[in-house]
Parts: structure tokens; C-alpha cells; sequence
């Protein structure tokens, strides 16, 4: 489907915003830096050619190994990923998105990593990025209303962590 | 210019002060422990924001411990009102990270289950709606049928509700002898009932009255808010991914004959006898979602005559189910499959090992459902059940 | 009172409850439970009504003033009984002064009431008319056929010069519905705001 | 009754009075109660019909007709919950009036032509008033349970009550101008003879009327489609949300006995009360059939009470089929129908039956008329016979008009002729 030529012309279009393209992989992706997934995101929607106007699917992956001896045959350092499923119902195509994360906000444990909100594009990111910040603790600048969707509003940590360890109890319940 | 002090008497209603009510988690009609928050004032809301995670299980965080055929029951566990689509679309996912492709004879058998599954599954969205907005029967006809497929999938899998039949390289089991035949007299019997349930809601004045014009979703805001299935067919956009879905999962339907159900200028694909759209009804509405879901009931029922010849004609095994713990090779898969309450998605990761490094769910219901707080502004009390019932949400679904 | 009549027996009662509950009224705090007692004082004195024979006149008030006015009291009365307005405590300076009001009224009433005389306690069963007064002596509940009486009082006997009372009622009717618009149309809260002019253009 | 307790066995007038006035109403309860209990039942068979089910089969016997008897043991011995910041004594006394209001309009309710409790002259206009206190036990049951649903509910009930009311008085005025009299005895009697004479075929008008009058009644009732003040899929319960036990079986019981009252109201209004179809009487009994006495009039009474029964018992299905077929009505839809489209029909209906009687138009009741004394007894006659006889004595020359003195003059029993 000519997705090569299409890559090439998102590249010249934004140069080193896009810093690496897979088309081999199952789902072909290209990954873009924080910084300028609001431009590409609303460029990708609206450009006819593309039109990607349909927001299928918003995941967090968290790439850590906890045990040291998995750790050490692991080929890439830990971090976070948020990968947008992009699909157009005009062209029928799809497009995987894929932004890497700092695990941390630069190094500094709690500090939550940043990533400008997509809510003003497609209005479904709202609950999906609600639901992101909720289990991997990912804040969305720009985000109308960024509260645990899942979760209890006061629950402490972020379940979808692979570091996560379940409170001992919640308000008198016993969770381990 | 001067701006001219001009006293005017500026003339307010009577002020009644608001009221904040909550609708749920306990509630009749809110399909399971959905909890919406209402600011009414007297009997217009004013704003509905609905809170969620009642049922969440973390079948996700399980799903990082528990190899793919071990994960399979959860996944129908999720719309439990649609268990069998659930399962085949995850191992339709998972079979496309293996690039493993199952024999002809289970395709058909897939696409049999799947569209007995949608005929079930839009039952009892028919009759729950009918229970929304008060009238009873409709509700205990549609479980009427629904029984009979519930008995027939309990002859194939030994399961009622929860199946996980469909698995990972075609299905645990073919279908018993002599089943081909029930599942026919079934679909004999079952189309003179479709028009009974015409006549009892779809064409009702008091229903037309409570459905049409309410709770209106435009072409854009269903898109902008990735409604799926049935919500986004009644808003007039026409996608269906059994037939312009991704590539993996449409050759599961090709050499099937069947139109979208989607109203395209101003009509809907006559190949049957149906009611027609009343003009009080405006695309998008709650009236067209429950039509369209009473016609792909219709269209179901032709796509499992198709698959019964064409399961005849295949032979070879009904698909041999890997081993619990295959090996799963390197890399992502993302695939979205047709449910009957909208596209399921499910995206597994894998490092290599038999059990995947990540594991989602994108849940048609979760995006159906954030249309409501837009949607339900300054509607009354009563219109609550009617637009969230049209949605036709399952709570499993949503919270996982 | 050699026998109990039955008529006084019921005439004492419901007078009785219409009392009680007058005075519930103005004793009780809750706005509500006010409401309430005043249905029942008035239901009471639509039993005053029937006894006296006048079935007409008490359906006819059960249907107004309970069915009618006093519905649409309570609905105000719930609508309004949010927290400041539910207990209504009178203050000590207006007991005192409803107690005279109450009391100077009272006195004035309490001898016209004995000069009416009470009710015969004769128990023969037939109406007598000889002495003019409207005398109901039988303890038999009364079906006279008040209804058509008050009909006919109302529009004339035709060929007769007695013309009824339905014009006057047509005009008192006319009149109640305009003060009926009127009420509700000042009901409706306004405040005097200065708005600027480019408000005023920019707004309507 | 109490003249036989005065003279053959010598009570004081007092007593035989209340006693039999004690007897009344116990036979008035317990008619009512077990048509109460008859129509639960009822309610529940037929709905299983309608829904392709049983309904109760195993209670009691082959019908499961003891399934009420067995409701009614649950919810005596259910705890009898109450909110914590409910309004104790209006919460407690809510149910008993809405329960008195709908039993105690059956004193006016004729069974047949005799069997009534008290037959009091403006019937029709009684019955209507007490209906209409039966919303006070819902509202203030709504208000009193402090919740935010029952309040919803009482606030609908309140909305509808105001909206229902005005068309189902115009519709109960019809028939009464027809028949010139408010006696209900008197109405359904001037019904006899042919299925014709009766008034929803007096002319179109009163057939139309008939409709909306029983819309109004579902209405009055919270029954089917205006059943929104306990709409169980928005209000959770609406104004009996908060209760439980036998409190809430006096709402039950309410719900019931005023359905059995509005239809049985319906069926003397419009349906000819005790008249069936095809005057049974006129031919057994021939020329005297008015004119009966001791067990002939006995016996012409029970077929009487059969008929009227079985029309009521008609009247109650129909409600129940309506309800498990139809959805329910929003309130603002429940409020313009009555509004906007009953109360102009039953006002033109009004003017339509009044103009067709002044005019004189040929109406049901000619075409098979009942032979009164050897004549044809026609529509029109009956009424100047009804006035003739009330009003106006022979001989009055003196000042004032006969009205007049019959109105200020003291109560005098004139002339016969009612």
C-alpha cells in the first residue's frame, strides 16, 4: 500500500521528529518524540492522503525486568512506551504510533513522566489516557480532566507497573 | 461610543436549586454496577458524569502471568453477553502474532459461532431495552430465544455463558453430531419471530415516541469519540469491519455474501421485508442503533445459512489447538474484530517466552460509553435509561 | 338525652376532629405535616357537610379545597421545604398576639353558636315541617336530591321571572382566572439589573 | 336492613342504624378485598400469558390461585423498614390514606339496583371527589421517605394528578348529562334493554369519550403507559421506594381497589352497569318487568351483579393487557397528551353530545328502545319526566315561584316521581 513512500514523505515532512520507523514488524510503526506528536498526530488526521481519523486504541507498555538474572539478558533499558493504534475509514489503512518514555521523570522515582494530551484530537483519548494515567501513571499535559478512571480515586501506586507491589490493606481490607 | 446605562428588568424562572442524584452503582437500568452522577434541576439533568472500575478484575495484570490458552477464559469474561466473539477475536490476535492459519473447515465453524453469538447477544440488547423503557415482555421473548441458543452452545461446548470454545489454532472441539440440523430448525422457527419483535417495539408509538430524536449522535462525534458497531452504523458511517477490516481478519469472511447495515442516502439495505425508519427518527438517534442492531440480527441469520453449506462442503480437522504452553515468537500484535456491541481490540506483546510480556483489551463499550456525559446534557430523568440502553453497554466490558 | 341520637354522636366527632386539627395546624412546626393537618381539618368539615344533608356541597369541597387547592399546596409546599423553610417556629411576641386575636374571636363566635340551639333530640323518624325551621330530627342519612335543587336555583325554572345566579358566577369565574394569570405572572422572579447597551445588543 | 333491626327485634334506632351501617362496610371491604386479591392474581396469569409463561401454577391448587394468599403472609411478616431521616408520622399515615381514599369511594358504588352502601344522590360526583384524595397518600408517601427517587415520584404524581384530572371530569360529565341525573343507580338503570341503550352507543360522541375517559382512568390509576410515578427503570421504585411489608401492601391493595373502582365506574358510565347485552328480563318477565318483588327481583339483581362483574372483570384485563404490552410514557409526553390532545377532545365531545341532544338527533336508544308500560320509552322523555316530578307542584300561585319556595321553603319531600 505504498506505505514506504508515504513514511518518506512524513519524514521530509517532519525531519528528526520521527526517530525511528519499523516497516517489517507485524503492525508497521514509527516511533516520534514526545515534543511533536501533537503536530503529527493533527497533520495525520487531517491530511486526506492519510486521514487517519479513527483512534482505535491508546496502550501503555512498560518495558522493566524486576528480577536482576532476566535483567541482565535483556536487550533494551527499561522503559515506558505508549503506542497509538491509528486506523482511517476512508482509505481503510492503520498506523501504529509509538512514543518512548523516561520510566521516571528524569530519574526521580514518583516524578510521573510527561506527554502532551491528544484529547483535543480524538475525543476518545480522554478516558483512554485517563485510564493510562491510572494503571502506569503517565500525566497527559493538556488533558480536560485527569483523574483515575479504574482504580479508586485515592488508590496509591499504578497497578500496570511491572514494579508494582499491592498495598497490604485498603481502608480495613486485607489485599495480600 | 458611549455605552448608555439602560436598565432593564432582566427576567429569571423561578430559581429552584439543584440536586445531585446518583444513579447507580445499584440502579435497575444501568446494565450491571455502571454509577452516574446526575446534576438535576427539578426533572432536566444537567449534567451526567458516569464512574467507573466497579467490576475491574485486572484481567490485564493477569494476563502478563498466564500463557494465551490459559488467558482465553478471561477474555469471556469481559462481554459476558458475547463470549464467543470475545474469545475468537483474541485468538484471532494471537494467531496473527504466530502467523498460524487455521483450516478451512474452522473458519466456517468460527463464522457459524460468531454470528449465532451476535444473534444472542442483540437479544438481549433488545429485550434489556425494552425493560429501560417499561414495558416487560419484549424481555422475556427475547430470552426466549436466546435460551435456544444458549442450548445449542451448551450441546457444542458444555458452557452457557462462559465458553472459551474458540482458542488458539481453531476451536477445542467440532460440533456434535446432528447439530447442523437443530442450529437450521432453529433459524426456521426464529424468523417469524423477528417480525413479532418489530411489531412489539421497533414499530410501537409510545416506543417510537420515547426512542426517536433522543440522545442524537452526529457522524463526527462518534468518530471523534471511536464509537464502534452498532452505535457507529447508527449514526450513518459506514464501517463494518467483517468487511473492510484488516486484511487477517476479513479473509475469515470472504466468499460470504452481506451488505453493512448502515442507513446510506436515506435508506437502509432493503434485501428483506423491514419497518420503515418513522419520520420522527433522525439519524443517530436511539431509534436507529436499535434498528440497526434488529437488522444485523436479520443479516446474522443469512450469514449462518452461508456458513452451514460452506461448513459442509469444507473437510479436513476443525483446527488443532496449539499447546497450552507455545512458545510465542518476538514482536506485537494488534488485531480488531466485529463484536456484536462494536469492534474488540486485543494487542499482546511478546518477548519471546510462552507468555506475553504485555496484554490489552480495547473495549468497544469504554469508548460507546464516554459519549454519555456529552450526550445526556439537559435531557430529563427518563431519557437516562433510553440513551444509555441504546448504547447497549456491558459493564465487564468496560472495567475488565 | 334518653338514647344516643347517632346525628349528634357524628356531629360532635367530626367537629371535634376539624377542631384538633385546626389547631394542629397552627401548632405544628414542620410546614409539611402543617399542609397535611389542613387537609384533614378541611376533609372533616366536608363530613360536616354530609351530615348536614348537603352531599353536594361536600363532595363539592372535598373536590375543590382537598382535591384542588390543597394538591397544589402541598406540591408548593414540597417544593419549597428545603432546609430553611421547613420549621417554621412562631416567636413568643406573636403567640400573644395571635392568642388575643384568636381568643376575641373566639368569644364572638361562641354565643352565635348556642343561639342556633342544638340539634332536637326527638327520635321520630319523619321530617317535620310545621315549625317552619329546617328541623332534621330522623337519624336516617339523609338522600334528599340536593343536587337538582341547586341545578335549578342556578339557571331559573324557565317561563319564570326568577332568573338563576349563573351570570354572577360566570363573572366571578371570569375574574378568578384573570387574577389566576396575574398571580402567575408576578410569581415569576425579576430583578431590576442595569445592563450595558452593547449587552443589550449583543444579547437579544 | 336497619328497619328490619327496629322492628322485629326492637333495637334502639342507634344501634340498628350502626350496625347496619357496620354491615355495609364490612361487606364493601370484603367485596373489595377479595376482588383486590382476585385481580393480583388475575394480574399475574395473565401477564404470564402475554409473556408465553405459566404465571403461578404450583400455590394452592391447579391455578395456583392461593399465589395471593401467599403474597399477602410474605409481605405481613417482611420487616416493615423505615428511613432513618424519613418523616416518621407522615411516612406511617401515607399508605392508610391512600388506602381509605380508594376503599371508601365504593359507598357510592351501586352493585345493582338496591345493593349499593349508601346510595347517595350525586353518586358519580362523590366517587370522583374521594379518587381524587387518593394523591395524597402518594405524594406525601414521596415526600416522607426523604429519598431523592420518592421525591421524583411524588413530584411526577403531583404533575400528573394536575394534568389528568380536568379531561376525566369533562368525560364523567357526558354520560351524567345524558341521563339528567348524578345517581348511578338511576344512570345504569336508564341503560336497560338493548346492548343499544347503552351510552357508548348513544351517538359517536360518547363512543369517542368512552376512550378518553378510559385513558384518563389508566392515568388516575398509574397504570401502563402514565405509570410514571413508580417507574421502576428510572425511579428505581419512584414513591414506594422506601417501603416494605404490609405498608407497602396497603399501596398494593390501593393500586387494585382503584383500578376495580374506575373501571366498575366506567363500565355504569358507559357500558350499561348491570344491564346485559340483551334484556333478559323484559322477557321473562314481560310488561311488569320494573315492578319486582322478593325473589324474583332477587334473582333479576344477581344476573345483574353477573353482568356487572363481568364487564368490571373485562374492564381490569384490559388495564392489565395494556400494561405488559405497552413502554412507558415520559412525563412531559404524559403532561401534553392530557393537556393538549384529551382535555380539547372531551371538551368537543361535551359540546358534540349536548348539541346532539338539543338538537334532538335520533340517538342508540331508538333503535331498540325498552317498552316502559306498553310505550316506547324515548331518550328525551326521561329527563322532563325527572324534572316534572322534582320541581314543580301542582297549584302554586302565591308569590314567589315554585323554585323559589322550593328552595328557601323548608325540605319538603315534593311530589313522587324518584
Amino acid at each position: 500500500m505504498g506505505g514506504q513512500d508515504l513514511i518518506t514523505q512524513l519524514k521530509d515532512h517532519f525531519g528528526d521528529q520521527i526517530r525511528d520507523v519499523n516497516l517489517e514488524a507485524i503492525d508497521p510503526w514509527i516511533e516520534v518524540i514526545p515534543e511533536g506528536l501533537i503536530g503529527i498526530c493533527t497533520f495525520l488526521r487531517d491530511d486526506p492522503q492519510f486521514g487517519f481519523d479513527f483512534l482505535s486504541c491508546l496502550s501503555g507498555v512498560d518495558y522493566f525486568q524486576p528480577d536482576p538474572k532476566k535483567a541482565a539478558k535483556v536487550d533494551w533499558e527499561p522503559h515506558l512506551e505508549l503506542v497509538y493504534h491509528l486506523w482511517s475509514i476512508a482509505n481503510k489503512t492503520s498506523l501504529v504510533l509509538k512514543v518512548i518514555l523516561p520510566r521516571w521523570k528524569d530519574g526521580v522515582v514518583d516524578e510521573l513522566p510527561e506527554v502532551p494530551s491528544v484529547a483535543g484530537i480524538w475525543r476518545t483519548a480522554d478516558w483512554h489516557e485517563r485510564e493510562i494515567y491510572d494503571l502506569f501513571g503517565i500525566r497527559f499535559s493538556g488533558h480536560p480532566d485527569l483523574r483515575r478512571i479504574l482504580c479508586p480515586e485515592d488508590w496509591v501506586g499504578y497497578p500496570l507497573r511491572k514494579d508494582y507491589e499491592m498495598p497490604v490493606e485498603y481502608h480495613g481490607i486485607r489485599c495480600r | 461610543m458611549s455605552t448608555v446605562e439602560k436598565t432593564q428588568i432582566v427576567e429569571f424562572d423561578v430559581r429552584t436549586d439543584e440536586m445531585l442524584v446518583n444513579m447507580g452503582p445499584q440502579h435497575p437500568s444501568t446494565h450491571g454496577v455502571l454509577r452516574l452522577v446526575l446534576r438535576t434541576d427539578g426533572e432536566i439533568v444537567s449534567e451526567v458524569t458516569p464512574h467507573l472500575g466497579y467490576l475491574h478484575r485486572c484481567a490485564e495484570k493477569i494476563g502478563e502471568n498466564l500463557t494465551p490458552r490459559q488467558w482465553s477464559p478471561y477474555t469471556d469474561r469481559m462481554d459476558y453477553l458475547a463470549g464467543m466473539s470475545m474469545n475468537l477475536g483474541w485468538s484471532l490476535c494471537v494467531e496473527k502474532l504466530m502467523n498460524l492459519h487455521v483450516t478451512e473447515k474452522a473458519r466456517h465453524l468460527r463464522v457459524i459461532i460468531a454470528e449465532m453469538q451476535r444473534i444472542a447477544s442483540h437479544l438481549v440488547g433488545m429485550g434489556v431495552y425494552g425493560l429501560d423503557l417499561g414495558s416487560f415482555s419484549p424481555f422475556l421473548y427475547a430470552f426466549r430465544e436466546r435460551e435456544k441458543i444458549l442450548d445449542l452452545f451448551e450441546e457444542v461446548c458444555g458452557a452457557r455463558l462462559t465458553y472459551s470454545y474458540l482458542t488458539v489454532g481453531g476451536a477445542t472441539a467440532d460440533f456434535p453430531p446432528g447439530w447442523l440440523e437443530k442450529c437450521e430448525s432453529f433459524l426456521e422457527q426464529f424468523l417469524p419471530v423477528i417480525d413479532e419483535y418489530h411489531a412489539l417495539l421497533t414499530t410501537n408509538a409510545i416506543f417510537i415516541k420515547r426512542c426517536a430524536g433522543i440522545g442524537v449522535i452526529s457522524r463526527e462525534m462518534a468518530i471523534s469519540y471511536g464509537c464502534t458497531g452498532p452505535v457507529l452504523r447508527g449514526s450513518g458511517v459506514d464501517m463494518d469491519l467483517r468487511r473492510d477490516g484488516e486484511e487477517w481478519y476479513t479473509n475469515m469472511y470472504d466468499g460470504y455474501a452481506f451488505e453493512v447495515i448502515v442507513e446510506k442516502d436515506g435508506h437502509y439495505p432493503n434485501d428483506h421485508t423491514y419497518p420503515a425508519v418513522p419520520p420522527e427518527a433522525i439519524l443517530g438517534d436511539s431509534w436507529h442503533r436499535f434498528y440497526v442492531r434488529m437488522l444485523e440480527v436479520r443479516q446474522a441469520v443469512d450469514l449462518v445459512h452461508q456458513a452451514i453449506d460452506c461448513y459442509r462442503k469444507a473437510e479436513g480437522s476443525c483446527g488443532d489447538p496449539v499447546k497450552i504452553t507455545e512458545k510465542l515468537p518476538k514482536g506485537e500484535a494488534y488485531l480488531e474484530t466485529e463484536a456484536p456491541r462494536g469492534q474488540m481490540g486485543f494487542y499482546v506483546v511478546s518477548d519471546g517466552s510462552a507468555i506475553p510480556w504485555r496484554v490489552k483489551a480495547r473495549s468497544s463499550c469504554f469508548c460507546n460509553l464516554s459519549v454519555t456525559s456529552d450526550l445526556c446534557r439537559n435531557t430529563l430523568i427518563a431519557d437516562i435509561p433510553a440513551i444509555i440502553g441504546s448504547l447497549d453497554i456491558v459493564m465487564g466490558e468496560i472495567d475488565r | 338525652m334518653e338514647s344516643i341520637n347517632g346525628h349528634t354522636l357524628l356531629f360532635l366527632l367530626f367537629g371535634a376532629l376539624t377542631c384538633f386539627f385546626a389547631l394542629a395546624v397552627v401548632f405544628s412546626a414542620n410546614i409539611v405535616r402543617m399542609a397535611f393537618y389542613l387537609i384533614l381539618a378541611l376533609a372533616a368539615t366536608a363530613g360536616l357537610h354530609f351530615l348536614a344533608g348537603a352531599d353536594f356541597v361536600g363532595a363539592m369541597q372535598l373536590v375543590l379545597y382537598v382535591g384542588g387547592t390543597l394538591v397544589v399546596l402541598v406540591f408548593g409546599v414540597m417544593l419549597t421545604a428545603q432546609s430553611p423553610f421547613v420549621s417554621l417556629r412562631t416567636a413568643g411576641g406573636d403567640w400573644v398576639l395571635a392568642a388575643l386575636i384568636g381568643g376575641t374571636l373566639l368569644v364572638i363566635l361562641l354565643p352565635v353558636a348556642f343561639q342556633v340551639g342544638l340539634p332536637p333530640t326527638t327520635t321520630d323518624g319523619a321530617f317535620t315541617d310545621e315549625t317552619g325551621g329546617e328541623r332534621i330530627t330522623s337519624s336516617v342519612p339523609v338522600t334528599v336530591p340536593t343536587a337538582t335543587r341547586i341545578g335549578l336555583g342556578f339557571l331559573g325554572v324557565p317561563g319564570d321571572d326568577f332568573s338563576g345566579y349563573l351570570l354572577p358566577f360566570e363573572i366571578i369565574s371570569i375574574h378568578l382566572l384573570v387574577v389566576l394569570v396575574g398571580a402567575a405572572y408576578l410569581a415569576r422572579a425579576k430583578r431590576r439589573t442595569t445592563v450595558k447597551n452593547s449587552d443589550v445588543s449583543g444579547g437579544s | 336492613m336497619s328497619e328490619f333491626l327496629i322492628n322485629s327485634w326492637g333495637w334502639p334506632p342507634f344501634y340498628a342504624h350502626a350496625c347496619a351501617a357496620f354491615v355495609a362496610v364490612v361487606l364493601i371491604l370484603h367485596v373489595i378485598a377479595v376482588g383486590a386479591m382476585f385481580f393480583i392474581w388475575l394480574e399475574r396469569k395473565v401477564a404470564g400469558r402475554i409473556q408465553d409463561r405459566l404465571g403461578p401454577t404450583r400455590v394452592g391448587g391447579k391455578f395456583g390461585w392461593l399465589q395471593t394468599l401467599a403474597d399477602g403472609i410474605k409481605l405481613i411478616a417482611k420487616e416493615d423498614l423505615m428511613p432513618a431521616d424519613a418523616d416518621g408520622m407522615l411516612f406511617r399515615v401515607a399508605p392508610y390514606i391512600a388506602f381509605c381514599a380508594s376503599f371508601s369511594s365504593f359507598i357510592a358504588l351501586p352493585f345493582a339496583t338496591g345493593w349499593v352502601g349508601l346510595d347517595i344522590n350525586v353518586a358519580v360526583f362523590f366517587v370522583v371527589a374521594i379518587l381524587g384524595l387518593e394523591v395524597f397518600g402518594v405524594i406525601l408517601a414521596g415526600y416522607a421517605s426523604a429519598s431523592k427517587w420518592s421525591l421524583f415520584g411524588a413530584m411526577r404524581e403531583a404533575a400528573q394528578v394536575v394534568s389528568y384530572e380536568v379531561p376525566l371530569g369533562l368525560c364523567i360529565v357526558i354520560p351524567v348529562t345524558i341521563a339528567g341525573t348524578m345517581d348511578l343507580t338511576k344512570i345504569s338503570n336508564l341503560q336497560a334493554g338493548w346492548f343499544t341503550n347503552w351510552y357508548i352507543f348513544h351517538d359517536p360522541f360518547t363512543f369517542l369519550t368512552s376512550f378518553v375517559f378510559f385513558s384518563c382512568a389508566l392515568a388516575s390509576v398509574n397504570r401502563a403507559p402514565f405509570d410514571l410515578a413508580e417507574a421502576e427503570s428510572e425511579l428505581v421504585a419512584g414513591f414506594h421506594t422506601e417501603y416494605s411489608g404490609l405498608r407497602w401492601s396497603f399501596f398494593f391493595m390501593a393500586e387494585y381497589g382503584s383500578m376495580f373502582l374506575v373501571s366498575a365506574l366506567g363500565v355504569i358510565l358507559f357500558l350499561g352497569g348491570w344491564n346485559g347485552p340483551i334484556p333478559l328480563g323484559q322477557f321473562v318477565f314481560g310488561a311488569h318487568a320494573a315492578e319486582l318483588s322478593g325473589l324474583a327481583f332477587f334473582l333479576v339483581n344477581l344476573l345483574g351483579l353477573a353482568n356487572f362483574m363481568f364487564k368490571v372483570v373485562l374492564g381490569v384485563t384490559l388495564m392489565i393487557w395494556i400494561r405488559w404490552t405497552l413502554p412507558r410514557l415520559r412525563i412531559d409526553q404524559v403532561i401534553t397528551t392530557c393537556w393538549k390532545y384529551f382535555t380539547p377532545i372531551a371538551a368537543v365531545m361535551f359540546i358534540g353530545v349536548i348539541s346532539w341532544q338539543l338538537l334532538g338527533l335520533p340517538s342508540g336508544g331508538d333503535l331498540l328502545p325498552l317498552h316502559v308500560d306498553g310505550r316506547p320509552r324515548l331518550s328525551g322523555d326521561v329527563r322532563e319526566q325527572h324534572l316534572k316530578g322534582a320541581v314543580l307542584p301542582q297549584g302554586s300561585a302565591d308569590r314567589h315561584s315554585a323554585a323559589r319556595r322550593a328552595l328557601e321553603g323548608n325540605l319538603v319531600r315534593v311530589g313522587g316521581g324518584h
